[in-house]
């Protein structure tokens, strides 16, 4: 029930948000339009968040510039919000820690104590902590797996040996392993089930026919129109998250300053 | 580099035994050149056929000296056991832990609540294929049967439940399986109202 | 028909293919002799660890020149499709091979590289909330286990990976997952393991 309402209130776009024009997408943003949707899909929290604005900008992590790095997160948060893209309450944290580093790094510091200790430090820890294991995740996920990259070879068994001693069952494990399929399905529901609208789908369909027609990789840029303005942008946006988590698409990016592309996942393999 | 026939021979003998390792059914000629076919093998597709037969005649004389056999059964062709070597399978079985997977369970729930369901409609739900070994075990235990095929391209074959999975379960009826909303709460979190309605 | 005279060492081995062949899961060296112990092969029970050990190793050999290969893993061997024929088993399984998020995966490697370790404490590392169905999606594989609680306020529940997660991602131990990058080589002087390690 208040889903639907959600999607009702969701339909003048350009009326949320904290202050008009403040955001056009995508040319006016203060983060680039390429990097929309990698911001837009995958963060995993502020820590990842502001880890790649630092290393997007080729910032040194342990001489962040606070000020700067606020203002980015800040412009992020608002993005969000007029997007109406909830938040975890981690990234509202993480603004008030960076606010607050903000006004201490203004304040003068006492440069005799040697003891004094940065006040980015312990952010700084967090981070480099946080990076070492988000590259073991990547590293992980590289491993060769089964389902994906190993298949185990199996005999089938002799027909007649299968009805050996049929284990036993409860109907609550039966009603168990059903919730968790209820479940899942639930996650795998559209995460933008609220923003979904007939535009959206209309667009990931054009979206399709022009990667198939192209047959290759086509600048992420080009796929927006200048002459849409924002609610465009934000339908087109919206479109291409729900083909990428469809598998319906491929996006690459061969570095933080490089170019993304997208193209119809089937003109590949 | 010329292409050389012996190289694209050895090529296919070497797929259809990858193929005939993972697939879940015997598989057929006709499936070994259709899935052999538009490749990068340098074969003439025209020759394929007598390729595969070759290969499978190959591989037939590779496996004597091996504890399987390839065999020829009414849908094709796979490896089995050679029934000399059943008592080891046979204590393996034995030995398992006496549960279901949860991979089964699951196929089992859905069936119970969304029959007539299809394979196709299970694997889409549950995100991964159904094995058929899975699917036969059910069926062996009488829990479920086949309803049909549905009017659908391929016309997939259609399940339910029986009257022994009641029995089982000590149900008098499916009407009196929990309701799917008791089962959402009892699990975890608010239920989405669309998977719940879709029950009916 | 009686049983053809066989070899001790012979019949281990064709046991043992029999066996790896036919298990859902990798099988170990001692469920391989407790499998081949008090049957009717004539060898001394004291001496089957190294004949199952031999025929491992000849097996090993033999499938050189086969499509599928024998592999060690976390909770024992099994044969597998060697990986330069992926291509054909990706024809056959046509489903699309699941996708872990990233949240499930750095979570995954917290608890792999940390454990025992409590959600409070990859939470603390994350920055954000450990969804339930993250921590459910990872017992539920298997791949991660409860440890028992941790002396602390709360008691919250300690966590570790199992051999189900080494199988799964091709390892043998927890030794083989990839080292971690080291925290001083992106750049602090002040940064030391011990602040790292010894958190909480």
């Amino acid at each position: 029930m208040a889903e639907v309402e959600d999607t009702r209130k969701e339909e003048p776009v350009d009326s949320v948000g904290p202050s008009e024009g403040t955001y056009k997408l995508p040319d006016d943003l203060y983060i680039p339009p390429d990097a929309l949707i990698v911001i837009l899909e995958a963060f995993e929290g502020p820590l990842d968040l502001l880890l790649y604005l630092i290393k997007r900008r080729n910032l040194d992590i342990l001489d962040i510039p606070v000020a700067e790095v606020t203002d980015q997160y800040m412009a992020y948060i608002d993005l969000m919000t007029s997007l109406r893209v909830e938040l975890a309450g981690d990234y509202l944290v993480m603004a008030a820690t960076l606010a607050e580093l903000k006004s201490r790094m203004l304040l003068p510091r006492p440069s005799e104590d040697e003891d004094e200790e940065d006040p980015r430090a312990e952010l700084v820890r967090r981070l480099m902590e946080y990076e070492v294991f988000q590259h073991a995740a990547e590293q992980i996920d590289e491993l060769p797996r089964l389902e994906r990259d190993v298949f185990p070879a199996a005999l089938l068994r002799p027909d007649h040996l299968t009805h050996l001693e049929p284990p036993r069952v409860e109907l609550r494990e039966l009603l168990a392993a059903f919730a968790e399929v209820l479940e899942r399905v639930k996650l795998r529901k559209p995460h933008a089930v609220e923003t979904e609208s007939l535009s959206v789908r209309e667009r990931m369909t054009q979206l399709l026919d022009r990667l198939a027609s192209t047959g290759g990789y086509v600048p992420f840029s080009d796929l927006f129109s200048r002459s849409e303005h924002r609610q465009g942008a934000v339908v087109t946006l919206l479109a291409l998250l729900e083909l990428l988590r469809d598998g319906l698409v491929n996006v690459v990016q061969h570095g933080f300053h490089q170019p993304i592309y997208v193209a119809h996942a089937s003109s590949q393999s | 580099m010329p292409p050389r026939p012996m190289h694209a021979a050895s090529e296919i003998k070497q797929a259809i035994e990858s193929l005939l390792f993972v697939a879940e059914d015997p598989l057929s000629k006709e499936q070994l050149v259709s899935l052999l076919k538009d490749s990068e093998i340098d074969v003439d597709s025209g020759r394929l056929p007598q390729e595969v037969e070759a290969a499978l005649a190959s591989l037939h004389v590779d496996c004597a000296q091996r504890a399987y056999e390839l065999v020829e059964v009414g849908s094709g062709y796979r490896f089995q056991v050679r029934s000399e070597h059943n008592k080891w399978v046979a204590r393996l079985l034995l030995h398992r832990p006496r549960r279901y997977s949860r991979a089964l369970l699951e196929t089992l729930a859905l069936i119970a609540y969304r029959q007539p369901i299809t394979r196709g409609e299970i694997e889409q739900v549950r995100g991964v294929a159904v094995s058929t070994q899975t699917m036969r075990t059910l069926l062996d235990r009488g829990w479920v049967r086949e309803l049909g095929v549905k009017d659908l391209p391929g016309r997939p074959m259609m399940y339910g439940t029986t009257s022994t999975f009641l029995d089982y379960f000590s149900l008098r009826s499916l009407e009196e399986l929990p309701p799917l909303r008791d089962i959402a709460e009892s699990g975890s979190g608010a239920m989405n109202d669309e998977v719940v309605t879709d029950r009916d």
